[in-house]
């Protein structure tokens, strides 16, 4: 049973099937863990592309709910990511500005749009806004 | 952890995950039943888990007497 | 003018006595004392030993947090530019106990703090990113070696000089990484390496894996009716309320915990430190992960010959790459000294 | 397939009449490119062109993209095919090439994005970019709320049909240099050098989404299955970058045509090794993607007979995991691997570098640890966004201090730990 798991609200409310973790990504990691002890495959890599645990506050992961049966793959990527955020500094949502945490977020569901798409997740294209950049006064 | 002690000391290491123990160098390796409960099953009477904890500690006492040469994992 | 080092040694280099003098206090004497006259000689007057802190290594390893703050408190006054902990060669004990007043110093006051020891002492492993170790012979015989690296590394690092690789200085590789320009580009650097490897050529990779090294398996138990069995977990089971205070994940430390007369892990008296899983199982029974229960039936039913009455614990973080090697050695030491057999590990 | 590189050596830029080379001195009308770029609607009326020279105590920032302008003045195709270009095969014939010169493109996309680039100072040892004579693109988007994503590609037109432009407005003149680069088919290549190991080279790059992405004929390479290439079209702008985050490892247009990895083969091609062919491959997200992917490459190198490949990892985090995926499966098949990638070990180099291992990755080479933290003076004049350091992704709040200097970590600087290797910086263990 397909599920998404993420602390950006924008894109739990656009997707199908997501559980909100009200809390910082390394929250979402521990959430994800879990399920993978109690038997889920994960989808999608818990680990951000480029942007480290002090940049990016949001993460979002696709897994498989199957339980029962512990994935090894899944459970060497979600601990070693678990590893990673725990001996990094974690930036929580609250950390930042409004705008600058509205661009992470838009970021962060960006970078899921294909995977989602692929999984049959999206319910709003729109996935998540982006604030408007100010443009340079003359 | 395991290696250090199986430098000075006959060990059998009791996980549920094979893999990880073969990787951090076990040699005497008895599978358990889950993560958060290796030695238990919380969904069974408590007398029903108490016998089959005895099962897999008997198992790694077995183990414990048996002559190895290399990585072994022992399923019953 | 002179820099200004306080030194670190145990009740044996003190001259105070042995195994039966390892719960001295910590003490600190205005100027050298044992080793450290060694020290001094090779400062050639650069530095000097100001004071010289005295703890014995039970005393220390039983009262970590004290030990280390009184010690702290003593030191304030003689404002060291540097601190200098041993050397404790093979002395494992001795080796934490340096490694952990290294780490406590540089935390504190943030200034050099060197240690000198053999490289299979527990006290590398544990502590070989916070200080910068020499590497010893096993035994005092080194001491002629020893300190006069320990006092070279202590004054380059005074000076501000760059510090150049472990084995260019005698010390143990710290596992702390540091850029630098090279000749090369990276490109090409890469590509050198490719043609050394592909011709079965020697080549020096510039990063190195974290990987395992295999030890070959213990001759089997001959009889198990009069062998001691002690338990041992990375499943962080301990007393209720976690009285040493070991952390949630890749633990810095390991509980030893008696349970003589303990027939039965319960939830009011036992629980987890781990951090690593969903502790409501482990909470609700500690047996579930560490099986002191049905080992106490085997002992009563005869099937073995006693069970070990403490057991070992800290956090391990499950994955491949990060394990609780740290402190294996340290409980194998102090389980053979016990008189233990063999081990039963679990982890989850 | 042969291709000749035509070089004219760029020493000085200078704004003027009309864009032209003479004696090393590149002539760039201004007016002319801000009429070319802005042809576009999606770019803003406030765009303008600058330029940088090495050594002046100037700053770039945030820079998307640095490109070298090139243009075919013969043989099929043109630069940057699918790009700006038709999608005919491009490698052969001859390409001109203003060597020290680079078009970079700065500009807000999203406020924490970053690239900075000083040409002088501490900084400018760390970016190869501080030493090329720059024309700066500065853009902006015509309506700020415009989709992020058309604005993205605005940007990256604008770079590459300026660069194009530069390069073809000097098609006259007489190089300084030519090198002549001629490759076999694989049929051919199997029978020379009987003596010499076959190599190749796994190109990983960077495929996640916005921001992370990199362009093949055109293509998005997130959608590709891992295919050949020779090193002749990525000489002529096959590979193209998206816009960036984390600017010290994505790998520049400009690095992609100069990739040294490539230039250090082909030096050695006959000598050392007989290198053989090229697979581009990608770092998508899902582990589906991450496992089909690595399995589709190792399979290309095995089917090739090759003894040994060279990889290149491109950004950090998931993508460390098909690095190792990519090198654990070319080992397993008996082909013998090198790495290339950079390392994350933390502010203090004590944490761990990667994220992922494995023992077959015992021949590894980095460009650096990109956490390193470096002090950057301030300068007397900044083009581009200077407030975005405040949340630069190697910076934090603050790092932009009052006179101007910012406090902040390699990752931030362009280029910085290229993990095609286009830098000496390197890591040792202390």
């Amino acid at each position: 049973m397909l599920r998404l798991i993420t602390n950006n609200a924008g894109l739990h409310d656009s997707a199908k099937s997501s559980e909100y973790v009200d809390g910082s990504s390394l929250d979402v990691l521990i959430c994800v863990r879990g399920l993978v002890h109690s038997g889920s495959i994960i989808l999608t890599h818990p680990l951000c592309g480029n942007l480290r645990p002090n940049h990016q506050p949001f993460r979002s992961i696709i897994v498989d709910v199957k339980p029962g049966y512990v994935d090894l793959d899944s459970l060497s990527a979600i601990e070693s990511a678990v590893n990673v955020y725990q001996s990094a500094e974690i930036i929580a949502p609250k950390d930042l500005d409004a705008l600058t945490r509205a661009d992470y977020a838009y970021i962060d569901a960006e970078l899921m749009r294909e995977s989602l798409g692929r999984y049959g997740l999206i319910r709003d294209e729109r996935l998540c806004d982006a604030p408007s950049l100010r443009v340079k006064e003359v | 952890m395991v290696k250090e002690i199986e430098r000075k000391l006959p060990v059998v290491h009791m996980c549920t995950i094979v893999p990880i123990s073969q990787t951090v160098g076990a040699n005497r390796i008895v599978p358990t039943i889950a993560i958060p409960h290796p030695l238990g099953d919380p969904s069974r009477t408590p007398e029903e888990e108490k016998a089959l904890r005895r099962g897999l500690v008997e198992r790694a006492l077995k183990a414990l007497q048996t002559e190895i040469t290399e990585q072994t994992v022992f399923t019953e | 003018m002179a820099y200004r080092i306080v030194h670190y040694i145990n009740q044996f280099y003190a001259g105070i006595g042995g195994e039966e003098k390892a719960d001295y206090q910590p003490e600190i004497r205005e100027g050298v004392v044992g080793p450290g006259m060694a020290l001094k000689a090779a400062f050639k007057g650069e530095a000097e030993i100001v004071a010289t802190v005295i703890c014995g290594d039970s005393y220390f390893a039983s009262n970590m947090d004290e030990a280390s703050a009184k010690i702290l408190g003593m030191m304030k006054e003689y404002k060291p530019d540097a601190f200098i902990a041993g050397p404790a060669f093979n002395a494992g004990r001795y080796g934490t106990a340096c490694g952990a007043m290294c780490d406590a110093v540089s935390k504190a006051f943030g200034i050099p703090v060197i240690s000198g020891m053999y490289p299979e002492n527990p006290g590398v492993e544990m502590y070989r990113k916070s200080a910068w170790i020499i590497e010893t012979p096993d035994s005092a015989a080194g001491m002629r070696k020893a300190v006069p690296a320990m006092a070279k590394l202590a004054l380059k690092l005074l000076k501000g000089e760059s510090v150049g690789k472990p084995s260019e200085e005698g010390y143990i590789e710290r596992g702390i990484r540091k850029n630098m320009f090279y000749e090369k580009l990276a490109a090409e650097r890469c590509v050198d390496m490719f043609t050394a490897k592909i011709k079965g050529e020697p080549f020096e990779t510039e990063y190195v894996m974290p990987v395992f090294d295999r030890v070959d398996p213990q001759p089997a138990v001959k009889d198990i009716k009069h062998a001691v069995i002690a338990l041992v977990t990375s499943g962080g089971i301990c007393p209720k309320g976690n009285p040493d205070h070991i952390e949630a994940s890749s633990a810095s430390k390991f509980g030893e915990y008696d349970i003589t007369g303990v027939n039965d892990l319960t939830s009011e008296k036992y629980c987890t430190a781990h951090g690593g899983y969903d502790a409501t199982y482990a909470d609700q029974d500690a047996d579930r992960v560490l099986p002191v229960d049905v080992m106490r039936d085997l002992e009563r039913e005869g099937a073995i010959g006693k069970l070990h009455n403490k057991f070992y614990t800290t956090v391990g973080n499950g994955t491949a790459v990060a394990n609780a090697k740290k402190f294996g050695a340290e409980i194998a030491n102090r389980l053979v000294a016990d008189g233990v057999t063999a081990v039963i590990l679990t982890s989850t | 397939m042969k291709l000749e590189l035509h070089r004219l050596k760029v020493n000085g830029l200078k704004l003027g009449e009309k864009t032209g080379f003479e004696n090393g001195i590149l002539t760039v009308n201004k007016a002319e490119i801000l009429a070319l770029i802005s042809e576009d609607p999606l770019l803003g009326k406030n765009i303008d062109v600058d330029i940088a020279m090495p050594g002046e105590s100037t700053r770039i920032m945030p820079v998307k993209d640095v490109i070298e302008p090139r243009w075919k003045i013969s043989g099929k195709g043109q630069v940057f095919p699918g790009m700006i270009s038709d999608v005919e095969t491009v490698g052969e014939g001859q390409t001109l090439v203003l060597s020290g010169c680079a078009v970079l493109t700065t500009g807000k996309l999203v406020r924490f994005q970053e690239g900075i680039i000083d040409m002088s100072g501490p900084g400018a040892d760390y970016t190869p970019y501080s030493k090329t004579c720059n024309v700066v693109l500065v853009l902006e988007p015509s309506d700020p709320n415009m989709d992020k994503h058309d604005y993205e590609k605005a940007c990256r037109l604008a770079g590459l049909k300026t660069a194009a432009y530069l390069a073809k407005s000097c098609a006259g003149c007489a190089a300084d240099s030519v090198e002549v680069y001629e490759r076999p088919t694989i049929r051919e290549a199997m029978n020379e050098f009987p003596g010499l190991p076959k190599v190749g080279y796994i190109y990983m790059l960077q495929t996640q989404g916005l921001l992370h992405d990199t362009y093949l004929y055109g293509v998005d390479v997130k959608r590709i299955l891992p295919t050949l290439v020779s090193p002749l079209e990525v000489m002529d702008g096959a590979i193209v970058s998206g816009n960036c985050v984390s600017a010290c490892d994505k790998n520049s247009t400009y690095s992609h045509l100069n990739n040294p990895v490539i230039a250090d083969m082909l030096k050695r091609h006959g000598k050392d090794f007989n290198f053989v062919a090229v697979i581009v491959t990608n770092e998508n997200v899902t582990l589906a993607d991450k496992r089909r992917s690595s399995s589709y490459a190792a399979k290309l190198a095995a089917m090739l007979g090759l003894d040994g490949v060279v990889i290149t990892e491109e950004g950090f985090g998931n993508p460390d995991a098909d690095l190792i995926m990519n090198c654990r499966k070319c080992e397993q098949l008996g082909i013998k691997t090198a790495l290339l990638t950079d390392e994350y070990a933390g502010q203090d180099g004590a944490s761990q570098s990667l994220a992922d291992s494995c023992p077959e990755g015992n021949a590894c080479v980095t460009a650096g640890n990109a956490n390193e933290v470096i002090h950057l003076p301030a300068m007397s004049k900044v083009i581009g966004y200077a407030e975005e350091a405040n949340v630069i992704a190697g910076g934090w709040q603050g790092s932009l201090a009052e006179d101007g200097s910012i406090t902040v970590e390699l990752q931030a600087i362009t280029g910085a730990t290229s993990e095609l290797g286009y830098t000496k910086l390197g890591a040792y263990t202390l």
